[in-house]
């Protein structure tokens, strides 16, 4: 089954063209047919979980491939490669998916196009299970674009509204910079190697076919690409745009799987990363500059998904460091524990929304434990699990991450340790403006109501999984369900790493769980504002920078505006008035203008006539004589 | 030898001259169109009785005429001109003259004189008949006396003519007096016996006679009367001064370049080849302003001597198989002009006979008023910008190509460039005719049978040598053989 | 067998000469019977050249279907074949000739609505489309300067009469532009007859020529950039380009989709054809001019068309930015790179045929194109959206559609030879997501004008026609070994084309 | 015996003369007698080229003699149409006879 791993994108992909075709033809509009699929891959996905865990640790990769074009000695071959990181993406991406396909039939109900949304989210998926079954770098790039499309159709679901229209453009053009890099890092892969295949490429560095400096280049270009997918800095802005997008959406694209490309793209191709000089470390830098700036601005954000937003873009960071440290059980483990309880914030979010009519305002909202228990709870829970509370999901993943990063230097993990409490503080804040305290809107609170069974149960489930999904680190409960082990013995870069708790590593995460959780509580607990307040008013600019997200939208619109625009006029005025006013309209003149001179000679009197003739035989002689002699 | 049979096809043409000349003087109320008929008739019968020369071996008439290929072939375009130009004027002149016998005999003598130019092996030949050319010329320019412009044409194409050809003939007697005789092989002789050098006589010789001749083909800058007079003159006229005015020129300049003067070339070839490239670019360069239709055709007739002259050029710089393949694509193109020449005028003189206007806003939207018509016209401009399915597109390409030579890529390069030039000022034309609708009160018409049915077989014709010239190619190249054979000799001494 | 399929390719451009000589006769009031005759003559065309395109063997020789008719011959400068009627397809010319029929089928079920001259405008369009075959099929010098010739001459009446905006400008411009380029080939066609002293016309005959040093490299590197500017003129180089955003502004619908769609092609077919076949040292010689040109035409037309306001001149920039592509991509004279420029001939045919498609079907209810009179389109004309969306990804360059496949070859084979020109061709790659999302956020999506509330989306005609196009975009999108297949043979065998 | 110079060197002059009278001259008539001028000089030239190059063959006075038929015919029918000029247009003014030009 597992080299047939290809179905599980085929049917979404089937499922696509199906209800895009039929969709709103179809009974219920087809959400039915989307839930179905999700389930069916859900199924097989245990499949071939089940078939890969029997083939045994000797047959990983399971490789499968068909020949797809050549042309000379450019031969191009198109298949699956599934291993032990696949495994975990297409984990996490199946179980996500069916809770959002099931979640998104409540929240999208009676919304317009549902059937299209539908349609879409299969696309999506069936894109993202390629991208993660890919054994080369193009097929990776072609599933690459297409999730960026589905990302695209997908936040401007609303288009008759402008700012999702924008949203969704800026998702892409600014995803599509980085992928120009991927695009390059590819094809320079193949200058030097002659394949695309990513374990022959592998191959092809440790022997040392590619030289130093061009690997390193390569791996920057690589690099750009996972950082505009992942959204990291200074790539980071089209994520919390994106929120325009159907909260599910954000769930399942925004928050698990789509955005976390990067960071199995850098997974996958850890090990070149490691033999490339020093691009680690910039993937490193790069990752804990992300986690801290994004985590300060989701401290002041006060849209309950921007909160989310800038959140996941700061974990994405916490895993873009621990790759960087060279571990990649680490980053996966976080990227497996965060798509869990992400999405469980996200579609917790979502419920909320639906429940309050369309209102994710934490100025609006507070005290809504009451009307809404069940979201409540589950939301609760997320929140924890994203602070890092022993010993839920998200403790022993970022544990993990301190870990490996304990042993690259002080000052990373002093940083990384910052982004902990921060991650700690906002959730706090997050959870406490919304759901207790007084409702600060009466009218709104009094519409308010616990959303129905469909939105519901996801959240539980995801619930669950927030507080289970950590325990996956240990070699017993690994090997209990048939794992080699724990994590770290399931993925892994050269050596398995058998988990141990490190007590001391547990205290300190726990002080900055504590610090963390405790300043938002502090700031916020019953309601009250008035403590954060007079921080805002004691360094209002500070305040500013950070409330304007350290004007990075701003800057990029100034350049857009002034500099990309204003070079397109510049170049379209040359096109109009260089090149064809004067080049091409010009000679066209000067053609007739000499016409126009040169007619004049035709006098129309006898005499220059015959001047004409003369003048012309004496210079016709003259030419001949200077010629002939 | 005397052999006075070689010219039985110009007896016919002559007796037809005289014939209808007596036939008006005889009946002056003759309708006008029947002496056109009878022109034609003439000149069918010119042109029937040209054809048993086709092939034969050449006669030669006392060394002053030769009859071979070359000049059958000038017998039976001049033939087919003189009997579509009679046609053309059939309803053309009935309204404008009271006689018409001079006009219709002269066209026949002109078009005599044209076959003695392309015959005449000497140069006194070659002036008497380039003369009675030109005089036929003068007079059907000025046919129309009452007409200010018609008379101004005719008095500025005979001034010039005049003086032109006093150049010519002081041209003549210089090279007479280097060397000492008047045939073209005697000349040839002469100037191979010459111990090198270039020498001044010689060459104002040359450039004098190249003046004469220049001016009869109209190539600048001794072209400047070809405007007016086209513009002045009666339309069929102008038809007639665009193709067998021309051809004649060509058929004697080829007489005498490749027969004597070539293997001087070194003194010439310099000059026709700037002579050339001024034409092309003077021509093509000032049809661009022109407004009215006649002196439009004018001036791209001299882009196209300029186009024509870069074949002479390369028979100068080429060696001996150059210059007789670019000889044949001269003619070829002659041919290919020749004929979609008269298509166009053909179509014009439809159009003229309706609305009297001889301005290219005249043909707005004749698209409308008159398609087929439109349909003519467009296919001999194009013929002209070397277009294709049309005649100029493979007769100006294989001019073109049989003229490439070393050393005058760029003069080739010129005249593909001047050729874009000119579609420029066609398609201001067309603009008129499909882009623009027809001004106010002009209705659909017929143009009259006889001219329908003129036009559609130039039309075939244009088609003809323009998507299959095997044929045509095939006869100038048989005619262009019988030219270097009479001077291999020659040719062989000189060089 | 061979000898029938030649008279396939005989037919191909044969049958629309025909057809323009039966409508010449047939009375023009008879509008609906011009209109069915041209459909079932696009329909024939179509099929034929979906023949040609299938029966074109990968693994046979590399000219197919030949047919030689000696047509002028020992006469003048002429010897044995010296002009031959002698029509031939490689995998380049199967592959534009597929392009030709898609593209002529579906502009003739666009110019279904023409009302203005119907006959007078399908007589014209289809003496265009038997130059364009005939350009595709000919093997001799002569023929293939004749259709080219023919294929570029209509053009000047089709734009003129039923073009709009500033038509007489643009149709003069285009015409004297394109004609005046082919001053170059011709000048080009002199010095190669005459050089190589064979007295023939006949294509094969002269690439003998040019490889076996007949021609000499000093030559060739003087006549090289004749050809290379004459038919990059038609293939928009920059910065002869300049016709293309004016042209494509004034022409009609269907006019726009054949030139746009086919027609620049020729230019860069006559590129290899005469260029890199008859003068491969002068080919590598001037190669990375050719490159360097082919990347800021990439990158220029990208960048003007960000601020455009008009459709068409979008498209008209985009054409100049993508055939740009073209050019690096056999600049690079690396296999790949010569086989993406050729898919991306096919690409951005079928992909700027369809825009033009689209735009016309809009700009005849609307009679505007600036952009920022529209919005919120997708609410009345949803499939014209989804169309142009399809469309629009394609130019972009998103995989699955015929321009990733192309654009991804071409810049492999550039970063092979010129990793810098591809570089920067990547970048223009992704200013073109700028400007196509740009057009549609503004104009399809956002709140609708209530101005366009009762515009009507696309017609049957129209929709059949898209639908051709997309299944195009989409073959060679997902599944190009096909077309690559084709390509090998053909490609490989071009001289100085390095693997 | 006179040198064939001194005729040629005259010659030359009356060329000269009848070309700068074309130029020069703006009544018809006086164009025409020009041009003859211009003649005259080419027959002399045949002239004194047979008597001293080509003594026993006599192509140059034959030419000479066809030249000076030519030139008749040529004045009588120049004067026919200067005739209808000053019929039209009451003058044989070459410069008002310009309606036509560029």
């Amino acid at each position: 089954m597992a080299e047939h791993a290809w179905i599980l994108a085929a049917v979404p992909g089937l499922a696509f063209i199906v209800m895009a075709a039929t969709g709103r033809r179809l009974p219920r509009q087809g959400d039915w047919m989307a839930v179905l699929c999700a389930t069916a891959i859900f199924a097989l996905f245990f499949a071939v979980l089940a078939n890969f865990l029997n083939l045994g640790e000797g047959a990983w990769p399971i490789l499968n491939s068909i020949e797809w074009t050549a042309i000379g000695n450019f031969e191009l071959r198109m298949g699956i490669a599934v291993d032990q990181i696949t495994i975990v993406m297409l984990g996490v991406i199946t179980t996500v998916a069916l809770m959002v396909n099931i979640f998104s039939v409540g929240y999208m109900k009676g919304e317009p196009r549902y059937w299209w949304y539908f349609a879409v989210l299969q696309l999506f998926v069936a894109s993202m299970l390629m991208l993660v079954l890919a054994d080369n770098l193009l097929l990776l790039y072609v599933a690459w674009e297409l999730v960026g499309l589905s990302s695209f159709l997908l936040i401007g679901h609303y288009w008759e509204k402008r700012s999702a229209v924008e949203a969704a453009k800026k998702a892409f053009i600014t995803t599509r910079v980085g992928d120009v890099g991927l695009l390059i890092g590819i094809i320079l892969f193949w200058d030097a190697t002659g394949t695309f295949n990513i374990l022959e490429i592998i191959h092809h560095v440790e022997e040392g076919t590619i030289g130093d400096t061009r690997l390193f280049i390569t791996m920057m270009f690589i690099l750009l690409g996972a950082m505009g997918k992942s959204a990291q800095l200074p790539f980071h802005v089209w994520l919390p745009d994106a929120m325009e997008g159907p909260t599910p959406v954000s769930a399942l694209i925004h928050a698990a799987t789509m955005v976390v490309a990067g960071v199995y793209l850098v997974a996958r191709m850890l090990p070149v990363f490691e033999l490339a000089g020093d691009a680690l470390t910039v993937v490193m830098v790069v990752g804990l500059l992300t986690a801290l700036f994004s985590g300060v601005i989701a401290c002041v954000q006060t849209d309950i998904k921007k909160v989310l937003a800038y959140s996941t873009v700061s974990q994405l960071g916490f895993m873009f460091v621990a790759l960087g440290a060279g571990y990649a059980s680490a980053g996966m483990f976080h990227l497996f524990t965060h798509a869990f309880f992400k999405a469980l914030l996200f579609l917790g979010a979502g419920s909320v929304i639906i429940g309050t009519h369309h209102h994710q305002e934490m100025a609006q909202l507070g005290g809504l434990w009451r009307k809404m228990p069940i979201t409540a709870a589950t939301f609760l829970i997320g929140s924890l699990a994203l602070a890092g509370l022993f010993p839920l999901a998200g403790f022993w993943s970022k544990d993990e991450i301190l870990h490996a990063v304990e042993g690259v230097g002080m000052w990373p993990f002093f940083f990384l340790a910052i982004a902990a409490i921060m991650t700690a503080f906002y959730s706090a804040r997050l959870f406490i403006r919304t759901f207790l305290g007084k409702p600060q809107d009466p009218e709104i609170a009094s519409h308010t109501k616990e959303t129905g069974l469909t939105m519901t149960l996801p959240l539980v489930f995801l619930a669950l999984m927030s507080i289970v999904a950590g325990f996956f680190i240990f070699h017993d409960f690994g090997s209990a369900l048939g794992f080699p082990g724990g994590f770290g013995e399931f993925v892994f870069l050269h050596h398995a790493h058998v988990f141990h708790v490190d007590w001391s590593l547990v205290a300190l995460s726990t002080v900055l769980f504590v610090l963390g959780t405790f300043g938002g509580a502090w700031l916020y607990l019953g309601g009250r504002l008035d403590r954060s307040t007079v921080l805002v008013e004691w360094q209002p600019k500070v305040y500013d920078l950070v409330k304007n997200k350290f004007y990075f939208d701003e800057l990029y619109q100034f350049f857009i505006d002034r500099v990309v625009l204003g070079f397109s006029y510049l170049v379209s005025w040359f096109d109009r008035f260089a090149v064809n006013d004067t080049g091409v309209d010009g000679s066209a003149t000067m053609t007739n203008y000499t016409g126009f001179l040169l007619k004049h000679l035709q006098s129309g009197r006898v005499p220059n006539y015959a001047m004409a003739i003369a003048v012309g035989v004496v210079a016709l002689t003259l030419i001949s004589l200077a010629v002939g002699s | 030898m005397r052999d006075f049979t070689l010219f039985i096809p110009e007896y016919i043409a002559v007796a037809s001259a005289v014939a209808i000349l007596t036939a008006e003087l005889v009946w002056p109320k003759i309708r006008k169109d029947y002496l056109a008929y009878a022109t034609a008739a003439g000149a069918l019968g010119w042109l029937i009785a040209a054809i048993p020369y086709i092939g034969n071996t050449a006669g030669n008439f006392e060394n002053l005429l030769l009859t071979d290929d070359f000049t059958t072939y000038f017998r039976i375009l001049a033939a087919g001109i003189v009997m579509a130009i009679a046609l053309l004027s059939a309803h053309y002149l009935q309204n404008r003259t009271t006689t018409a016998g001079e006009y219709y005999g002269l066209l026949l003598v002109g078009g005599t004189g044209m076959v003695l130019m392309a015959a005449s092996r000497e140069l006194l030949t070659a002036y008497i008949s380039l003369e009675l050319l030109s005089f036929s010329l003068y007079i059907l320019v000025g046919y129309l006396k009452r007409d200010r412009l018609s008379n101004e044409a005719s008095l500025k194409y005979i001034l010039l003519g005049a003086f032109s050809s006093a150049m010519l003939l002081y041209g003549i007697s210089l090279i007479y007096g280097v060397t000492g005789t008047t045939s073209y092989e005697g000349i040839a002789e002469a100037l191979a016996a010459r111990d090198g050098g270039t020498d001044a006589a010689t060459v104002v010789g040359i450039m004098l006679i190249v003046a004469g001749v220049g001016f009869k083909v109209s190539a600048a800058p001794f072209h400047m009367w070809a405007p007016d007079a086209y513009q002045g003159a009666p339309l069929p006229i102008t038809a007639f001064l665009s193709t067998a005015s021309k051809a004649a020129g060509f058929a004697l300049i080829l007489r005498l370049f490749t027969g004597a003067l070539v293997v001087d070339a070194v003194e010439w070839r310099a000059a026709i080849a700037v002579l050339a490239a001024i034409t092309m670019t003077a021509g093509n360069l000032i049809a661009i302003q022109q407004t009215n239709l006649k002196r439009l055709v004018a001036y791209s007739s001299i882009g196209q001597v300029g186009y024509m002259l870069v074949a002479i050029a390369a028979i100068g710089y080429g060696d001996a198989a150059t210059a007789q393949s670019a000889s044949s694509a001269l003619l070829l193109h002659i041919a290919g002009y020749t004929v979609s020449t008269l298509a166009l005028f053909t179509a014009l003189t439809a159009h003229y006979n309706r609305t009297g206007d001889d301005s290219i806003s005249g043909l707005r939207g004749l698209a409308e008023t008159q398609p087929f018509l439109a349909l003519v016209i467009t296919a001999s401009l194009f013929s002209f910008a070397g277009l294709p399915f049309f005649a100029g597109f493979a007769t100006k390409l294989l001019l073109f190509q049989a003229s490439t030579t070393d050393g005058l890529l760029w003069l080739v390069g010129l005249g593909a460039a001047n050729s874009f030039v000119s579609l420029y000022y066609y398609l201001m034309i067309m603009r008129q005719i499909y882009l623009f609708d027809p001004a106010e009160g002009q209705t659909r018409f017929r143009p009259t049978p006889l001219l329908g049915a003129l036009a559609g077989l130039l039309l075939l014709g244009m088609l003809f040598i323009g998507i299959y010239p095997q044929p045509v190619f095939e006869a100038t190249d048989h005619a262009a053989s019988a030219l270097f054979e009479v001077s291999a000799s020659v040719l062989a001494s000189g060089r | 067998m061979e000898e029938a399929q030649g008279y396939v390719l005989l037919t191909g451009l044969g049958l629309p000469l025909l057809a323009a000589l039966i409508l010449l006769l047939l009375p023009s009031s008879q509008k609906m019977a011009v209109r069915y005759l041209s459909a079932v003559i696009g329909a024939i065309l179509l099929g034929l050249s979906i023949y040609v395109f299938l029966a074109y063997q990968a693994s046979g020789n590399v000219i197919q279907m030949e047919l030689q008719w000696p047509w002028i011959e020992h006469v003048g400068f002429l010897g044995e074949n010296g002009i031959s009627l002698h029509l031939g397809v490689d995998g380049i010319s199967a592959l534009l000739t597929l392009l030709t029929g898609i593209v002529a089928f579906a502009g003739t079920l666009i110019a279904w609505k023409l009302e203005y001259r119907t006959k007078d405008f399908f007589i014209l369009f289809w003496v265009l489309i038997s130059g364009v075959y005939g350009t595709f099929f000919a093997l001799d010098l002569f023929f293939f300067f004749f259709f080219y010739e023919l294929a570029v001459v209509p053009l000047y009446l089709l734009i003129g009469i039923w073009g709009s905006t500033r038509k007489e400008y643009g149709a003069m411009k285009l015409t004297l532009m394109l004609v005046g380029g082919s001053v170059g080939i011709w000048i080009g066609i002199f010095a190669v007859v005459h050089e190589a002293g064979l007295g023939t016309f006949d294509l094969p005959t002269l690439w003998e020529a040019g490889r076996n040093g007949a021609l000499s490299p000093e030559f060739q590197k003087i006549i090289f950039p004749f050809f290379a500017i004459g038919c990059g003129v038609l293939a928009g180089l920059w910065p002869l380009h300049t016709w293309s955003p004016d042209g494509h502004m004034s022409a009609p619908t269907s006019v726009s989709m054949v030139h746009a769609g086919v027609l620049m092609k020729l230019g860069a077919f006559g590129i290899i054809r005469l260029g890199i076949q008859i003068l491969p040292e002068g080919a590598e010689f001037w190669m990375p001019a050719l490159v360097v040109l082919g990347t800021i035409g990439a990158l220029y037309g990208a960048i003007a068309a960000l601020t455009q306001r008009d459709f068409k001149l979008i498209s008209g920039y985009s054409s100049v930015s993508h055939m740009g592509y073209v050019l690096i991509g056999l600049g690079t004279l690396h296999a790949v790179g010569v086989t993406g420029a050729t898919l991306q001939m096919f690409s951005h045919g079928v992909m700027t045929a369809l825009v033009f498609l689209l735009i016309g079907a809009l700009y005849d209810q609307a009679h505007t194109r600036d952009l920022s009179d529209y919005g919120g389109i997708a609410k009345v004309m949803p499939l014209w959206v989804i169309a142009y969306v399809m469309a629009g990804l394609a130019n972009v360059g998103l995989p699955g559609l015929s321009g990733f496949t192309a654009e991804f070859h071409i810049f492999v084979g550039a970063f092979h030879t010129y990793p810098v020109f591809g570089g920067l061709a990547i970048l223009a790659a992704a200013i073109a997501a700028a400007y196509m999302l740009r057009m549609f956020g503004v104009v399809f999506f956002g709140p609708l004008n209530p101005r366009w509330s009762d515009l009507k989306d696309l017609s049957p005609m129209e929709t059949i026609s898209a639908v051709l196009l997309i299944l195009s975009m989409l073959a060679m999108g997902l599944w190009w070994s096909p077309f690559t297949d084709r390509l090998e043979n053909t490609i490989l065998n071009l001289p100085g084309v390095t693997s | 015996m006179v040198p064939m110079e001194n005729y040629l060197v005259l010659s030359g002059i009356l060329f000269s003369l009848g070309v700068y009278g074309v130029l020069a001259r703006r009544n018809a008539v006086l164009v025409l007698m020009s041009v003859e001028l211009m003649l005259n000089a080419v027959s002399l030239n045949f002239v004194a080229f047979a008597a001293y190059l080509d003594p026993d063959k006599a192509t140059g006075i034959i030419f000479a003699v066809f030249v000076i038929a030519v030139a008749a015919a040529e004045v009588g029918l120049a004067l026919a149409i200067v005739i209808r000029l000053f019929r039209n247009r009451s003058t044989a003014n070459v410069d008002e006879a310009a309606t036509m030009r560029w």
